[in-house]
Parts: C-alpha cells; structure tokens; sequence
C-alpha cells in the first residue's frame, strides 16, 4: 500500500472514503466529479459495499440521511447546482444528528454556469445553503494527497460531531492528477448508541428533526449550537512564509494551491509575503488569524468568486483595525501565478511600501 | 369470556392526535396488526413522511427515522441497502408521496426496492389545512380550489395505484378502503400480502388506502366514510393491480 | 529541476495520454509531478489539452499561464499556445497538421514532427502522438527515454499493454527524428 | 353472549363504530369526555354478537371486544 | 380603497402581489404561509390571473422562472424547507437574470423543526443558499402594513435588477392581523426588452446561465456584480429612540416588532438604547451602522437564531474598535418584550454603567 | 434541377457541435422542419434542457430559455401559462427527463399542459460521460454500471412512454426512432402530429425519440444506429400510444 | 389607553372568532390593534389562542408574556394563561367547562362566566364564546358593547352573517350576566 | 437526374450516410476536412436517384438533394 499512485483528484476521494469504510454512497451524475461514483460504482462492490446512482440529487442526499441513520458509513459527492439541491436534505441531517460525508467539486455559477473551478460556493458550505441555524464542518483539500487525507478524515468527523461533513474541493482539484501515498485507515474507537437497527430487546429509537413542544426546539438548538461549539477543537490551517511577513495573503482549496507558486515567486522578488491557508473553512481559524494580525497588519483575501470568505478573514482580523484587500476572480477562468504575482504587487506597494 | 379484540402491542398505549373519525387512526392499527402478526416489534425500521402521518414514530413501537416531506422511499432505500434484513416500510400521505415525492416513488419502485409502501390517499394535504393534492377529485372544493378542482387548469386526479403496476420493478400493488368492515377486512389481508411480499424477498410492494379526512373535507366523519364508497371507490377501484404469485385474498 | 509544458490538440490524438505517460516518466525519476486536463463541452471531436509540471521541489500551481514547452497537435493550439511559451522555451509542433509556415515564434527553439510520416514508418498512423512525445522528450531532457517507455506500463489501461512495443517504437523514432534531424 | 368495553377517555365521538354495528346498538351520547368530545355508548349490550365491526372501525382504538 | 381592512399578514403579502399587478403565482402547500396560495387562489381569477399549486416548491420556482422570461410578474411562497428546495432555482433565475419575487415565511428549522417563527434563514438569504456568487435583494417587513408596502415594492425592485426579490418573513408576521390600508399601485415605467415572447418580427432571444467560452463566465459574473454593488442605492433601514442612545440594538423582522415595546420599556427605566431596524438584509446598510459607530460604541443583535445577523453588524462597525454584543432566541419560542428588556439590561449594565 | 431536400430555415446555419454519428443533430433538424412547416418560426418559446442539446438555443431560430437540468417541463408550463398563444416545446434527454425530472414531466403531462415535449432517449447521460440512465437497458455497461446494469440493484429501463400514456391529462403520446429512412420518414409524421395537438389547443403532446450516442456507447455510427432497432425497439416498442383523434400516419 | 389580553381554549370553541370580533371592535373604536393566534399541531380539537393588543398609539409586541387580561374557556387554558395574568388584572373564566375551584389566582379580579347556560338561554349552546365575549367586555370596558356588536359584520364571513342576531343577543346575555350577576 | 452535394467542412465521417443509400453509392473517403474528420462522398453520381435518404439521415445536415 505504500506504493506511490498517480491519481485523479476526484479518484483519491473515493479511495479515500472506501479506505475509511464508506460502504454506501448515492449519487447523481454532474461533471466535474464523476470520477467519484464512477471510481465507487466499480470498487465499492469488490469490498461488499452498495453504490447506487440515484435518480437525483435530492434523492442521493436522503438515501444517505437513511443509510446514516443505521450506522453506515455512507457519502454522497455532487457539483455545485446538485449541492444546492442537497440542502434541505442537509439542513435534516444536521437537525437529526445524522453522520454522511458530502463531497462538493465545485464548478461555476451562478446556474448552470460552466464547468470550470469555483469557489463560489464557500458561503452555501460555511453558512449552512439550507433553512435553520445549522452548521456543517467544511474541509478544503488543495491537493491530490489531500482529498485522500481529508475524506477520510471526514468520515471520522461526520460519526464523532453525528453531523454531516462537507469536503468543499473544485474541478481543479477534481481533475488534477498528482502522485498519491495510500495508507491504512486506522479505526477511531465508539459505539453507536443512537442507531436505527430494529428495536430487538431494547425500546424503540428515533430519529427526527421536529420538536414542537413549547421551549423544546430552542433547547434543540442550543444543543446543536454547543456541538458546533465543540467542533472548533478541530480547527486546521496551514502556514507558509511567514517569517516576517508584512502583507499575509489568506486563501483555501485551489487557489490557494495556486499561491504557492505565486507567493514563492514573490519571496524571490523581496517581497515579504506570507500564506495563510484554512484547512477547515468551518469552524473557520478565526483566533489563528487574530493572533497572526498582532503581528501583522495588511491581509489580502484571495478568492476564485467576488468575495466571500473574505468576510471572514475582516471577521478574524477586525479590518478597521487592520487592512483587509481582496482580490476576486470569478470562475471562468483561472487565474495564473504570475497574474495573481500583479495583483499581489498592487496591495504589497500600497499598503507596504506606501 | 374471551378478549377477542385487543389493542396490537406494537401500537403505544397512547391517544392518536388525529381528528375524529380520522382513518389515519385505522390504518396506523392495521399497520401494527401486521408487525404483531409477523413478529417484527424487533427488527422493523419505519419511516415517517411529513403530514398529519408525522408523529407515526409516537404510536409504533418500533425504531422509526423522520424524512423530509416526500422523500420517504429515498430514506427507506438507503435505510433498507444498508440493513436488507430488517423490515422497512413507508407510511406517505397522498401529498408526500404524489406530489413532491412523485420521483422518489417512482423510482424507487422501478429499481424494485424491497420495501413496503403504506399509501394513504385522503384527496387533501390534510396536515397543511386541506390543499388540493394530486389525488383530489374533479370539482372537489378545497383551500386553494375554491372553486372547486377544475382539470383544464390544475389536471386529473393521480391513480398512483395504476401508476405503480405500470412499473417493472413492482412486486405488489393494491388499493383497498376502511370505510366499512367489509372493506376493512379485505384491506388486513391485502396488507398482510405486502408484508408478506417483503419479508418472502420478493421485492416492492405497495398498498393505497382511501381515508377520510373529515375535517378538511369540511364533514362529518360519517358522510366523509360514505363518500369513499360513493365518490372514491368509483375512481379509484379497489383491487391487487399487480402479484407476483396470485392467490385469493 | 524544474519543467513544465502544455500538450494541446484535438480531442481524439492522444494529448491526455500523452501528458500522462510524461507525468508516470517523472515519477520513475522521482519527480514531483503534477497533471491537469482541460476538456471542450465536446464528449469526442472539439479540442483538448493538459498540463504537466515536473519538479524536485513540491509542486505550486499546476495551471500554467506561460510554460517552458508546449506541444501542440494541431493549428487551433498552435495559435492558443504557442504565444504563451516563455522566451527561450520549446515549442514542439505536429508538423504533418500544421503548416510550417505558420510557425513563426520568436525567441523559442521550435521542434517540427512529421509525425504522421514518422508513425506510419512504425507501423500505423495512430501512434502520430508517442512520435511526437519521444520527440519532445529526447529535445528538451525532462526525462529520459528509457523511463518514458517504461511509464507505458502504469499510464496505458492493460487492454492496451499488447501495443507497448509499437507505442516504445514510436517513442524511439520520434527521438531519432531530433537526433539526426530525419 | 358478548360484550364491549369503551375506553372513554379516548373516545371522540365519531360514531364511526355507531355506523359499523350491524345490530344498530351504538350511539353517541351526549356525555362529555375531558377531552371536550360526546363519547359513544352500548344502548344495548344482550344484543351484541361480538361481531367486532365497531371496534375495527373505531379510528382511536376505544373498543375492546370479548365473546 | 383608502378604507382600512383587518388583515392577516400573510393576505397582506397576497394583496400587495395582486395590486402590484402580479398575475401567475405558483407554490406548494406549507404551515404557515398557506393563506398566500390560499388567497391567491381565490383572488388571482378575478383579475384574470393564474394559480397553480405545483407538484412542488422544485416545480413552483421553475414556473416562476419561466413565466418571469416572458415577462409576467409572477411570484412564488414558501416556508423555510421549502426556500432550501427552491435555491438551485433561485441562483439559475440569478443567473440568467429574470425577475421574480419570492416569499419565505419561515419558520423553525433545521430540518422540519417547527412552525413557530424563526429568523434562522438569514443567511441563506442574504449570502445566497444556492451555488455561486449572486444575491436577491432581501426585504425585512415587521408589520402587516409594511408585509403589502415591500411586496409590492419587490415587484419593482425585481423588474428594476431583472433579478429575484426575497422578502423574508416569518410564522409570526404571516400570521399576525393588523388593520391595513391598502392602496393604489403606481406603475414604473420601462420596457422589457429582454422577453421571451416569440421572435416575430426580430431576431431570437435567448435567457441561459451558461457561459463557456474562455473569461465570458468571469465578465458575466462581474456584471452581475456591478448590479448587486447598484442595488445599493434601494438600502432602507429605520431606527427609533436613537438620541443619546448609549446602546444600539439591532433587529429585522418580527424580532424588531417585538423589541418595539422593549426599547420603549427600557427608555421609561431611563436607560438610554435605541433601535436600529434594517429593512433591506441585503443590501445590509453598512454604511448607516458605520456611521452611527461614530457617536455610539455599544452595539447589540438581536435575533431569533443564534446567531447570523450579528456578523454583518459586526463587519458593519467593526468589532474589536466597537462593542457588539449578541442575544439570540433560537425557534420553538417566542422572546416576550420584558425578557428581551432582561437581556438588554445585562448587556447595558456590562457596557454602559461599567 | 430543384433542390429537393434543404436545411430548414429555422435551423440556424452552424455547425453542431455533437458526436459524428450521433442523432441530436437529426432530431433538432425534425423539430426545426416543424418549426417552419407550421410557421411558428415567430411565436415559439423553445425550453432548452441540460444535456448534450444544452446549446438547443445556438442551433433553433426562436426564442429559447434554458431551464435549469430537469426542470423543463415546469419551465415550460410558466412559460405557457403566461403566453397561451405562443408555440412552447420542452427538449429534454432521458436523464434529463426520467430521472431528475420526473416528478416535473408526470406532473406537467397530469395537468394536460398545452405544450409539445420532444424526448430524447438514448439509454445514457450523455453529456456527463456516459452514466447509466433510467433508460439504460438491462445489462448494458456503462460507466456506472461498469458490470452492466443490473435489475436487481439498478431496477429496469424506464419506459416513459407507456407511464405517459397512463396518465389522464396527456394527449399524444407517441415513440418513434430515427435509426432508417423508413422510421424517420414515420417520426417525421408523428412530430406533426405533436405539433398539431397543441397548435389545435388539444393539450400535451409527448414524442420518445430513441437515440444513438455512439461516444458513450463505444460503437461506431453504424453499430449505434443499428444498436436501436436490434436492443433497443424489441423492449421499447415504437407507435402512438395515444391520442386525441385517430387518423392514419 | 393600552390593552392586551389573551383568549385561549379548545380548538373549535370559537376563541379565534372572539378575537377577531374584539379587535374588529377596537379599530371601529380608531384604536391600533394586533392580532395573534397560535394554533396547536392538531386540525381539530387541541387547543389554541390569540392575543389582541389595543393601543391608542403604534402597538409594539404583538406577543404578551404578562396580559392584562385572559379569557380562557377551558382547564388547559386557565392552568397555562392564568399565573401569567398582571397583577391587578382580568381573569375571565368559562365556567362552564372549568370547575370554580380551580379559580385560584391572587391579587386578580376573576370573573367566571356560566357561558354553556347564559348561551342556551338565548337558544343555542354554541354561542358560548359570544357570551364570554360580552360579559368580558362589559367588565373589562376595552371597547363599548356597541362596538363589538356592530364589528360582528367584519368578523364573519357573510354565510354566517344570519346569525348575527343570535350573536348579538348572546353578547347581550353576556354584558347583563356582569351588570346583575347572574 | 439527380445530384447530392455535401457541404464538406460540417462533414464528421459518421456514415450514416452511406448507411442510408439505397444505391451503395456513397462512401467515407480518406480525405480529411479542417476538423480533421475523414469526408463522406459519392461515387457514381449516375446512380442517384435523389430519394434524399442520405440527406434525412445526415445528423449533420451537410447533404443538399436536387432533382
Ligand atoms: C419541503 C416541504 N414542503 C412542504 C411541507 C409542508 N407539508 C407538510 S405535510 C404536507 C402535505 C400533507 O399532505 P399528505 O401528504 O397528503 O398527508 P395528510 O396530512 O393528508 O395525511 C405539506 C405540504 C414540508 N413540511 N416540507
Ligand atoms: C442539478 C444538476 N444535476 C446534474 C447535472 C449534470 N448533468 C448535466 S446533463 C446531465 C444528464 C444528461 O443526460 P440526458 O438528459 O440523458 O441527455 P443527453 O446528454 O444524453 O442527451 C446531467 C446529469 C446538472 N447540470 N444539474
Ligand atoms: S386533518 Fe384530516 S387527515 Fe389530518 S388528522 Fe384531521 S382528519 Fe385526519
Ligand atoms: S368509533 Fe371510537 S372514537 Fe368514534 S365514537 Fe365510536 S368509540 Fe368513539
Ligand atoms: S361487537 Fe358487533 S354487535 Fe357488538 S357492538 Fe360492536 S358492532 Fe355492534
Ligand atoms: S455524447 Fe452521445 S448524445 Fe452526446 S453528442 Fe456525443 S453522441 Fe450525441
Ligand atoms: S439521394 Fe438517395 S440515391 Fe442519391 S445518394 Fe442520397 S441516398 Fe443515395
Ligand atoms: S451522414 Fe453526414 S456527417 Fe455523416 S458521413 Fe454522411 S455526410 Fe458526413
Ligand atoms: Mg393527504
Ligand atoms: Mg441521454
């Protein structure tokens, strides 16, 4: 196992997730992750598992809601306009505590759009798209390692908060291919004791989202609330070239995979740039952020969309008190290193070298 | 002396929250009747759907999972591949399952999905204040046809019924009625047969009943019962549409 | 070390799996490797291309505005991509679909491949493309030869492994075309 | 010889079973139940035949039947 | 007309759709938002309109969609699950900018939660819960008269932007009665020379949201961009008490209705918090809170949910240079006046009299 | 000399972007002959589906609106409901129109909308790469059933058609296949008649195109198109399955 | 001038009509008026209530904690809106359905009205909640009678305006039940 | 009399064509058109007799019948 492969983005994931012990996933085909129930339509059989390719989106979601809800390990993976069908389906799962890993390769919008790399879905992921205060832990892989790393991690998530996951990647990261070391998943310890398997020799449990006794759905939420609470125990980001950094560029998934190059270049150049990469985008490393604006005080957000995450970054960092640039690119094309290098200079000889 | 009509254990000990003469109430026992008979308190998985049906989970004493409003045969696929040897069934309102949920039926049907369907048509969404369904007669008069269900402009009443055995991947198919014991008898042993037909390994099986929504058909519970022998039942025919191996009921 | 190249062409002459068998070639060779595909809205015709990156250092973006080589299959990428290569970089052309008078590049070492011709020498026209990518990789040393053979193994799917040799041979002859010029 | 047994409490006064007894022995009385509903009662309990049609038309399972 | 009825919210909106000349309506049965189907059931014949009850709130925003492309004002209603199922919709008639309005009365969440009222669907609102970037313009009644006043005024606003208009309400605006005066709507002018309409005499139209060729997709969603920055001239907001205030709460929606009666409370008690109401959630008046965290430090959001709009006003005045507390009521009840006072107090006697 | 076969003129003269061999391009032309032959070229609203026709508006000389996948039926009944007096015609693939969009078309066809749906089935995804369909037929691989479907799991192929026919507010159906001259020369004709049912205002008209896409099925041109009457026909049988008033095609 | 006041009972004893005619009442009176009912998850049966706020200025709150007044026509009713009745203020007791020693509540004024007798009395059982209303409304002097009489014409939907008289005189009944005390 | 002409650029050496003919008198040829598709051609147009089938079953419409 420790041989290195040569994998599809899209392709890790389901290796991931089979890895993990996903033995169920639902889908409904939508370019440009295919490659996921493709890679599970052919592998899931040979380790005993169930692939079904549901007559929707919506239906995929709540074949997995039940499949959740007797214990299995189960995913569901569509593109951004499935996802947005997905939501109410969400906004359940979360609201019956039921575990399902939702993978998101996004692509462009709004609509039908197109099919080239987004982020345009990164408040639909980190707001909650559907109805009701509720919130999903939100992964961001950059790299082909990393869809694998990050599913299965997923899986783990999804049984420990008994809430859905989101693994929010593009088809930039869906697409690439990159060397992939596979390895063991090791089993994380816990019974179930909430699972729907037949009442035999116990009382009978339930599963639902609907309280309507006076009080009751407030103290529901209140309990969700403290969950999501809990989940900032999970918090992940990445650092690079920080040592003396007096601009820090913040940015996730691909366009962050990006930057690398565009950042590197830029140290080569003397300009004291560093990255700040959230690896979870929910719960968002808000504190991280802070304690790095104490010491720094110009951010610029990067975003393939007009803005969003953004919001978070001047969340985090309290702009007013601190420089908050963003530059955009809405998908439809992407954005090279030495295009992103411009933008960068802009704010670096604005701000830093005003 | 003998108690030879009891209350199914499988059903709690609890007030239905359903109005008077609501044959939901019916149904639910029926239901029970059927886990008590085939010994399933233990290994049965319900799903709820959204409608007046929703609080199923407070009276069977069974494990039950609530689906979002018409996507109870979605749930129960997952529910039933992941478990294939516990019992699963569905109990949908005409609402839930004609309506948002139509392509949740259909296709769960069509990929033969070994589960069982309990259909309740009352011609309403009965929760949400009495709305056409897809099931509401020509000329019935409800809170958003006024003036009453006209086909030019909002169609024909649904026979999902005929619409299910239509369906190659269906094992079974019937529509039955409670409105008077006779009918009530003759929808038991169509039920059995559903249950039957999944706990054999056969497949599908689907069962609508007529019931009566008294209050949102805006009658008495005893004029409600008598129109689905007279208004109902003529469009909606009673029968087993579709068996795998037939033999008399 | 660092490498990086665009292979273009119509859907249907083998650019994908030219890019892989590159990108399987780097890894052999220890590289890091990244590998990116860009389709038309066509299912078969319309036009396709991908990038590779090679490197001995991790890898940043793999979408590249101005690469170090292109290889371009056909005229359409030809005029998408050859005006992106960097100064000094190598753009390889299909000689046997683009004219050779369209190839007017500045500052670039450009490489035409008859591949047509070549691969019919071989055996059959289909093998146009691994002439091409041997060609390639003889004139700019990303990777050697021998490995890119190798990495027919790994990139091609096994119903394919039967035509291994005729692709290998194909590859030899594209890398003699650069060695001796015919 | 047999005999019904309502569980008042639970009654909601459809008369449900008043329609399904074949020897027209139900009726709804005007007696109030907690609940706010008139329950249903046995005018005539020598004349039941155990026949059960109340107790299995009866929605909110108030009958219970013995023979 | 002048004459003054006793209305139930939810008619209200009914109404102020049917005046404002909105002639197809299209929508699926759900608590409590029923009485707009209902009435506009009954009343839409009488102007030679159409009602149709869809096979669901899918099929409803669909029809609206193509209705809204032949240039029909057209509306659709729905409750919190419902606007979930309705999102991928929303963002396509973003996309492809066709105008509509769209009624989310919501209610608990998440999942089927509950019918009490809820303001847990902020977000999805104001950030768009669908995929991509795009936004409707979000208007926040919290009375009867101001139900009829927005709707009418959505349908100008989406005929304005060629894009969808959400006015968001909930259980308790929907079903509250209040005597209402109805009036006379004045039509703006303006061709639409977009239609779809049959291509007599001039050459095809086409509404799509697809955009594939190279940057077109980029530019498209800059364009829409441009517009939702417009957008900002329609910001409304009102506020009350505001002199001397010491503290600012802020509120929408029926949560504001009730805190009506509270600031009035606590001025009595001599303490000195005034309200500030945003009527348009998106745009959000950023501006005017900026401005006013000039003249006062202490900000405080009220909500039921806990905790969505607080973000904007903290982006708004700039958390970390003003304070902005937070008191939230998740669903399943309703705060009372004098528990809101409590919660006022506290976060008075911690910031002011400290 | 006469030129005896033309490109309709509400064709748009550009070039398709399909698959060599594949039948959209045949089944756009029919429709667009039917365009001009009725003179609709100025009052139709064409609603494109998505699927690989998704650029319908690129090739039709009409007004066109995209609707997002599987929704066109609904799209379309807004669209119709507002302008009664336009021609409105959905076209739609078999993911498109069975699987995502099912509950919109049973729906649309159950309250008879006066609108002309053109279906394409082609027993695949094709735009997405080839995934299984409802249609696809029993044990045909594709790559989602990379083992060949396989009822038990995957259920049956779908014949819409036939559950068209069931409904009540429909009123042509019909399923043709453009695979020879002689079923083209019949398709031709039964279009026209779907075209007629709503220029006649006589409610929704439904044609199931049987469909070659040679890409995803890994054949030539001509073992796809010789696929449809050898696999395809014998389980998808063609013919009008109903309609208004008989009369010979 | 400002009241509010909450009528709660069974779903089917008409507590939403009462409200209705009360606020109906109040805007021929020019007062503000709100209206808010909450319903339980039952079509039939169950319980369920409003409240009415009247205000000579803009009403805030439509939802009252602490009423100045409640009308309950039933058990549930008293034991849940009762304790939360202001000091010094309004308890109006259907005493038909609620037994008179249950009335326990401090510092209030009660009123229990005998509405299933007082209603019989003027012909029809079912006019109870009218005979609440009135008596309520005489004792609590939110509106003239006049004006709740007269508000009976918008209240109801014109199919049941026949019976107008009838409802009219159960107020009537009502009034004089708190004018003479009986 | 009759003669076919094909528009050769929008030809995508589908067959289908040739398929179509009832006279076997069209083939793909080896020539190759801009979108590097091999090209549809007739063979003896002699033989035509312009019952248009090649034309109806051309997905491309490239095929114009005169008689
Ligand atoms: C997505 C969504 N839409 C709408 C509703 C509202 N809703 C609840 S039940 C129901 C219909 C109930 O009718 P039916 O299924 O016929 O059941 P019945 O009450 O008649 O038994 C509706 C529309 C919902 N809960 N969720
Ligand atoms: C909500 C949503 N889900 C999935 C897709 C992806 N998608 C685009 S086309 C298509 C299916 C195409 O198949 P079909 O309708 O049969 O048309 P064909 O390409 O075969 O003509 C799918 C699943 C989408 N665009 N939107
Ligand atoms: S509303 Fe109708 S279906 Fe619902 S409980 Fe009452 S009678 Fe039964
Ligand atoms: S059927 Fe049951 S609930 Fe109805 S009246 Fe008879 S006993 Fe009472
Ligand atoms: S058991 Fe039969 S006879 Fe006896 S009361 Fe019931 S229905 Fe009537
Ligand atoms: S993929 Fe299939 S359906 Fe799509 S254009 Fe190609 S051949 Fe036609
Ligand atoms: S017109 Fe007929 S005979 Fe002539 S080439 Fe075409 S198919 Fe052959
Ligand atoms: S059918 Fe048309 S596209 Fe195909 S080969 Fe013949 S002429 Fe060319
Ligand atoms: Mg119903
Ligand atoms: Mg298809």
């Amino acid at each position: 196992m420790a041989e290195i492969e040569f994998v599809k983005g899209n392709e890790a994931i389901a290796m991931g997730a089979i890895e993990a012990g996903c033995r169920f996933y639902f889908g409904y085909p939508i370019t440009p992750q295919n490659d996921i129930p493709e890679y599970m339509s052919r592998h899931l059989p040979e380790v005993g598992g169930t692939f079904i390719q549901a007559e929707s989106e919506i239906a995929s979601i709540n074949m997995m809601l039940g499949a959740g809800a007797t214990g299995a390990r189960a995913m569901t993976s569509s593109s951004s306009p499935g996802i947005s069908l997905k939501q109410e389906g969400i906004s359940y799962m979360c609201g019956s505590q039921i575990p399902g890993v939702i993978i998101n390769m996004s692509r462009s919008g709004p609509g039908l759009g197109g099919i080239s790399p987004s982020q345009g879905d990164y408040f639909q992921a980190t707001r909650g798209g559907g109805h009701g205060d509720y919130r999903t832990i939100v992964l961001a892989p950059y790299s082909v390692q990393e869809n694998y790393d990050l599913t299965m991690k997923a899986f783990d998530l999804a049984d420990k908060y008994r809430n859905p996951v989101v693994v929010l990647g593009d088809a930039l990261l869906g697409q690439m291919k990159e060397p992939l070391r596979r390895h063991k998943y090791r089993k994380k310890k816990g019974e179930k004791d909430w699972i729907l398997t037949g009442a035999k020799g116990r009382s009978p449990r339930l599963l639902k989202s609907l309280y309507l006794s006076e009080g009751e759905l407030t103290e529901h939420n209140w309990r969700l609330y403290r969950k999501y609470q809990r989940m900032k125990r999970e918090i992940m980001y990445k650092v690079e070239f920080l040592e003396g950094a007096k601009l820090v560029v913040v940015a996730f998934g691909s366009v962050a995979r990006i930057l690398k190059s565009t950042v590197a270049m830029a140290r080569d150049k003397g300009m004291k740039v560093g990255l700040f990469r959230p690896v979870t985008l929910y719960p968002f490393p808000y504190a991280a952020l802070d304690k790095l604006s104490h010491k720094v005080r110009n951010f610029m957000a990067v975003e393939l969309n007009t803005g969003q995450m953004v919001e978070d970054v001047k969340l985090a960092v309290g702009h007013k008190k601190n420089q908050v640039d963003f530059y955009g690119r809405p998908p439809g094309s992407i954005p090279s290193p030495d295009e992103l290098l411009e933008e960068i200079k802009k704010v670096y000889n604005k701000r830093v070298k005003k | 002396m003998k108690q030879i009509f009891k209350r199914p254990k499988a059903l709690v000990d609890v007030p239905f929250h359903f109005c008077p003469g609501c044959h939901h109430g019916i149904i639910h026992r029926l239901v029970a009747e059927c886990i008590d008979r085939y010994k399933l308190r233990g290994s049965t998985i319900g799903v709820a759907s959204v409608g007046c049906s929703v609080f199923l989970y407070d009276y069977m004493d069974v494990d039950v999972l609530e689906a979002p409003h018409g996507r109870a045969a979605a749930v129960a696929t997952g529910v039933k591949r992941a478990c294939p040897s516990n019992f699963v069934f569905t109990y949908q309102g005409d609402g839930d399952l004609a309506a948002i949920g139509t392509a949740e039926i259909v296709h769960a049907a069509n990929r033969g999905e070994h589960i069982t369907v309990v259909f309740v048509n009352n011609t309403v969404f009965g929760m949400t204040g009495g709305q056409m369904a897809p099931t509401t007669m020509e000329g019935q008069e409800t809170t958003t046809t006024p003036f009453g269900r006209e086909p030019g402009t909002n169609g024909y009443p649904i026979k999902m019924a005929e619409v299910m055995a239509e369906l190659t991947g269906t094992t079974f198919v019937a529509r039955v009625a409670v409105d008077n014991p006779k009918n009530l008898m003759r929808a038991k042993k169509v039920l059995r047969r559903a249950f039957e037909t999944q706990i054999k390994g056969k497949g599908f099986s689907f069962v609508e009943f007529l019931s009566a929504c008294p209050t949102n058909w805006k009658m008495s519970p005893e004029r409600a019962t008598r129109r689905i022998g007279e208004e109902m039942v003529p469009y909606f025919p009673l029968g087993i549409f579709k068996e795998d191996n037939a033999s008399g009921v | 070390m660092y490498f990086d190249c665009i292979i273009a062409g119509f859907g249907g002459q083998g650019v994908m799996v030219m890019g892989n068998i590159l990108a399987y070639a780097a890894i052999r060779e220890k590289k890091k490797v990244t590998y990116m595909p860009v389709y038309g809205v066509e299912m078969r015709g319309g036009t396709a291309n991908c990038t590779v990156v090679v490197s001995d250092r991790e890898i940043g973006s793999p979408i590249i505005q101005r690469p170090v080589c292109a290889i371009v299959m056909n005229l359409p990428s030809l005029e998408k991509f050859g005006p992106r290569v960097r100064k000094g970089g190598l753009l390889v052309v299909n000689a046997s679909l683009v004219p050779e008078e369209e190839i007017r590049f500045r500052g670039l070492q450009t490489l035409s491949v008859p591949s047509r011709e070549l691969a019919l020498e071989v055996g059959n026209e289909r093998l146009a493309n691994m002439v091409v990518l041997g060609a390639a990789v003889q004139k700019s040393g990303v990777v050697h030869l021998r490995s890119l053979k190798k990495a027919l193994y790994p990139a091609l799917d096994r119903r394919y492994h039967k035509m291994i040799d005729m692709n290998m041979k194909a590859m030899d002859r594209g890398a003699q075309f650069v060695e001796k010029g015919r | 010889m047999a005999k019904v047994k309502f569980r008042e409490e639970r009654c909601k006064g459809c008369g449900l079973c008043v329609m399904a007894c074949p020897k027209g022995i139900l009726r709804v009385s005007s007696r109030i139940n907690r609940s706010g509903y008139p329950v249903a009662e046995v005018q005539d309990m020598e004349a039941c035949t155990g026949c059960t049609f109340c107790a299995e038309m009866c929605p909110d399972v108030v009958i219970t039947v013995f023979k």
